[in-house]
């Protein structure tokens, strides 16, 4: 599907009003952020082809589109804490992709000196909490981020990302329910991306829709198509205004799919290729995002292609910075462990 | 000097820390209104607020989780679990966030909380309100551990413990919060990683923690009369441990016995062990280094069965006696 | 409020079935039972204060609605794990006071040797998989009786039984999750009794029934008047008969309240004196169920306040027992750990 | 005889204990079509389908508590944590539960669980998916710890540990799972609780675990040209621990050193250096009593700073070289 795809009219109507808020310059760095997501993810999955990086990766293809809407809807100054498929939430954060990527080669430069790699990249700096390598383990973390922003009585909000199958853990429940009778400023973002490793969320869920579990705690809940930028930027930007009037927590599903298997080493033998291909070719998040800014006339299709080409750049130029950095030094091992 | 309980110290150091420093909050089940479960807390709600004294659902992971994003974030939390044994729930929270996130991070964050919590048996409360795991916590990189055995250490350990910078698993004993000690009122500090001779002897090296050190002063009073002098030695900060003055006595004693109430296999206890065997007090021992410590079984709830479990006056007695008399 | 009091007609229309259903031995059984667990809480409460007994202890006095209601809905093989407030629970199983008296005294001759307690009496040999010191405790294991049922192809079921705070434990979430999407034969039953510990249920939750959490795992959820044995009954019994047909669990909230503190050191300061006194003068449970009786002419008043001095008498025989039971011989202690 | 990996080895006893008793079921995360993390239950699915392997949601927690219960109820369940990390989640349900309900209930029930989950480091999964914990189980009563190091022992221990009406804590280890070894097809049992000579040597005893065996051994290959002879001690079982085949070792060699991924501090190192010490062996010993074990520091995922954070071949070379030539 290319990029003259057809954009229906109500759809253009119905992001009217949000076209306007947000502007050509920054809906279009949207998109950039999208292509450079995806460049990041492709060569990242290369080098680890290429035996260049070890451990393991969780890559994000085909779910730009909640990490671009959501971080876009957040603040300078609010908080992130995300999961093990973070690459996307990280550079859609703003992040260097010099020392993402640094870090994901484990060299001295990287966000984390080379100590977490992958899973773990945080950019304490700019209050990205970190990505974690346990799931749901970031979520409880998110109701002490809450009560030290109602205790400093700041206006920041706390986006915890988690996926559907962190839905499922003791964690989600007892930080939402936390969050909810002290009325904290948490937005959590479930990825709904339908699967857990090979457990597909239809069987690990006797629900439909996962942001139903927010009537257990009552707050509001809603389910996004995760693959449209603009609709989970409007769910995201309601909920964070909610949280930073003081009404407490929301939690939005966001619907998308991973293209790619759960991690380096997935037969995928869970689901059928037809269904990945349904995905990628029907509602990829990039083509119709893309596809969108050039109907409505603030992208040509020269320029949207030409964003795929910066991407790349980007991506290149980081694998340059990283390879040319150099390994942590194994006589300082014994850093950073204690303060 | 004004004499105060063990409960009171450690109250005494919270509302101090408190009025001192708008970053620090207490998080826990019950702390407010009731006080804690053991009293520790009594009164702090009234002069605090429901702001700085939160009491929460029955939720572990939650609390611990609660700190360590608090403590991620600027603020000081001191959270409290209830019984050691429910840190079973927050192992998680505690051991692969707040004791790795600097190290994850390179470095580039800290999680300045303290965790208390109140171990140990003699209560009748049986086996999943009785246990002692503080080896658990002196295994995991990025963790302090602090095992308080008398009032005075309780509010001098406890304000170091606020002042850390790192995450700081500070256990009390439930035998202990009514005993009394002297107590200074001023915010004093008794440093993390300090090891105490409690009290000064020839014969025989006795390691002891928490409620142990009282216990293990006593058998030395009743051994004096014997005219068999314990060195009582309370390392009071488990993780980072100072071993030095440790290796020092049994260089001196040549003789070293480790008591603690945890079950003995696995425990703490091997730790001191393996760091004397190792050490250059090796070539001083006259005599084979023991244990003495909890048996390896749950905590019973009938009280005879529950004293016979875990180390008595008398057993210390009787050990130490066979260690000088050379019976090993 | 004595036992002449009014039972309004259309209670006892509302009744007029599961009356016919149970008969008037039950019936009357079921108030036997009643009386039974209050005469051997206000005997353990007496007892720890002689000195006794050490240790703590979780009374239930208010509360034996629920567990009688509860008991009486299931069958002979059917399975029950309980919690730390659970001397009602296991009375109204059916299990041998004596046992029961001599295992809170730490008999050798009670239910576990005097090794449990107050708060881990269990009678394996009657499924009764026991009450638990840690809340939530029992709540996981249930899904692993469930399966069990399933593989081993009984028509059994799984009663568990815990606290509004319970409900609050990330082992809950995963509980009712796990048995949701495999369709297990268990009851989860929420004995509301509006506190835990100290904290009301209106501050712990942010919604006004529990039972609304069930829609988060797409099962049945009801909210009874826990101290209407015959309201229990009735919403077990159609969770039970639902739960054998193989169409999975349901979660009943029992509203109850407890009379006496959390546990033996409680001020109370968490709520008022006319709180407490308005349950107990306005909705107890044994005067409310008497009233019913009389007022049905299945029981004289004589016959009434007879079976509090039986209750009496079969707890005084329990004291008997227990004081003439041996201790645990201390050279047995090592026994137990390991099969 | 027939050579096939750790895993493979994992994976018959597992199909053989399947098919020979109904009560056996596998529970976990991505257990069935994926196979499993690290593939041991690949093929499995197909051949017993849903019922007996059955998929789990991320709920570790659960995963533990769905063993307790079936194995209350007369089924034996073998439980799956994906990675070891992860049992932080569990120890509610094992500690609290799996080993206690026996005892508590005064002997009157059984907990027949096996717990099998992949420790250890070695593959740049950094500090949340490279954890050695299992001294906490240790020192948790009513519990039974297995640590195969070869494919031998791995599918003879899981038969045991699946016969024993004991939870079992089940610990493989992420870098053996592709290792060969001689297998044989019967349903052979290793018995829990026997310590195993790996090889024989006279001048150091070295007593290590999991894939630190291994490396003793090839430590051993390499001292031996040197003409400094190792024994190689294998506990196999951690808990209960047949001690007696170490001390004897001990006497024979009067040095020992403890080697094992496990941070130091905290860990199974000070629980056999403490049996050692306390022992008759003590009188034998020519040399202070050594361990070699993790850093205290979390798994960087960094390769060179990983591979320097856990004993590698040459440390063990270089510390055992040490105590032969009595530099200790
Ligand atoms: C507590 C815990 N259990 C299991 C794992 C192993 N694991 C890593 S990611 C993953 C699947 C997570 O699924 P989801 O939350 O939907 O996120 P997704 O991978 O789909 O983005 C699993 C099982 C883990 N890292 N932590
Ligand atoms: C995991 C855990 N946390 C805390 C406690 C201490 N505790 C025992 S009972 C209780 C209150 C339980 O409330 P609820 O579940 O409503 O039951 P109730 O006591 O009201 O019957 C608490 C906090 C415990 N035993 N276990
Ligand atoms: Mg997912
Ligand atoms: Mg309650």
């Amino acid at each position: 599907m290319s990029p003259t795809t057809q954009i229906p009219p109500e759809a253009i109507q119905r992001y009217h009003a949000v076209i306007e808020e947000l502007g050509p310059e920054v809906l279009k760095q949207m998109l950039q952020d999208m292509h450079t997501i995806r460049a990041f993810e492709e060569r990242a999955e290369q080098l680890y082809g290429l035996g260049k990086v070890h451990g393991t990766m969780h890559l994000s293809i085909g779910q730009e589109g909640t990490a671009v809407g959501a971080s876009n809807a957040l603040k300078d100054g609010d908080y992130l804490l995300n999961h093990h498929r973070g690459h996307g939430h990280c550079l859609a954060w703003g992040s260097d992709p010099n020392r993402m990527m640094a870090e994901f080669m484990g060299k001295e430069t990287g966000f984390c000196r080379g100590r977490g790699g992958s899973m773990h990249i945080a950019d304490v700096e700019a209050n990205n909490l970190g990505a974690n390598g346990i799931v749901a383990g970031g979520v409880p973390i998110a109701v002490g981020v809450g009560l030290s922003i109602k205790m400093r009585q700041t206006d920041q909000v706390c986006m915890v990302i988690f996926g559907d199958g962190a839905a499922n853990e003791g964690a989600f429940h007892e930080s939402l329910n936390m969050a909810s009778i002290w009325k904290l400023p948490i937005v959590y973002l479930c990825e709904n991306n339908q699967y857990a490793m090979s457990m597909p969320m239809v069987r690990a869920f006797n629900i439909e829709e996962i942001s139903t579990r927010a009537s257990s705690y009552g707050v509001p809940g809603v389910t996004v198509d995760g693959n449209d930028p603009l609709a989970v930027y409007l769910a995201v930007h309601e909920a964070a205004e909610r949280a930073r009037r003081g009404e407490g927590p929301s939690l939005i599903e966001s619907k998308t799919y991973r293209y790619k298997g759960h991690s380096k080493s997935d037969r995928q033998a869970y689901r059928t290729r037809e269904e990945v291909n349904d995905w990628m070719d029907n509602r990829d998040a990039i083509t119709r995002y893309s596809a969108l800014l050039v109907t409505v006339g603030l992208l040509s299709e020269e320029q949207a292609s030409a964003m795929r080409d910066s991407a790349m750049g980007i991506i290149d130029r980081s694998v340059e910075f990283s390879e040319a950095s150099p390994a942590p030094d194994v006589s300082s091992i014994l850093e950073g462990v204690y303060a | 000097m004004r004499e105060i309980t063990y409960a009171e110290a450690l109250r005494e150091g919270l509302r101090q820390s408190m009025a001192s420093d708008p970053r620090v909050f207490l998080i826990g089940e019950d702390i407010g209104i009731y006080g804690g479960a053991f009293g520790v807390s009594a009164g702090l709600i009234q002069e605090f607020g429901e702001q700085r004294i939160i009491d929460t659902p029955i939720s572990e992971a939650g609390i611990a989780g609660a700190c360590v994003g608090a403590a991620l974030t600027g603020m000081r939390p001191v959270g409290e679990i209830q019984f050691m044994d429910f840190v079973t729930l927050t192992m998680e929270q505690l051991v692969l966030q707040a004791a790795k996130v600097r190290f994850m991070f390179g470095g580039k964050a800290s999680v300045p909380m303290v965790l208390r919590t109140p171990g140990g048996s003699g209560t009748g409360a049986a086996a999943q309100h009785s246990e002692s795991l503080e080896n658990w916590f002196v295994h995991v990189p990025g963790l302090k551990v602090v095992m308080p055995s008398n009032a005075y250490d309780a509010k001098g350990l406890l304000l170091a413990a606020i002042d850390d910078d790192n995450p700081v698993i500070f256990i009390e004993h439930k035998l202990l919060y009514k005993t009394k000690g002297d107590v200074p009122e001023d915010m004093y500090r008794v440093p993390l990683g300090q090891t105490n001779i409690a009290r000064e002897g020839k014969h025989v090296t006795v390691v002891a923690t928490s409620v142990m050190v009282s216990r293990a002063l006593q058998a030395a009073d009743e051994l004096a009369k014997e005219g068999i002098e314990l060195e009582v030695v309370d390392p009071r900060t488990l993780k980072p441990l100072d071993d030095a003055p440790i290796i020092e006595s049994v260089k001196k004693t040549g003789r070293a016995l480790v008591v603690h109430e945890a079950v003995e296999m696995g425990g703490f206890g091997g730790e001191v062990v393996a760091r004397i065997a190792s050490s250059e007090a090796f070539d001083y021992l006259e005599a084979p280094i023991r244990r003495l410590a909890g048996l390896d079984i749950p905590i019973p709830y009938n009280r005879e069965l529950e004293r016979a479990t875990v180390p008595q006056v008398e057993n210390i007695i009787a050990e130490a006696r066979k260690l000088a008399k050379n019976e090993y």
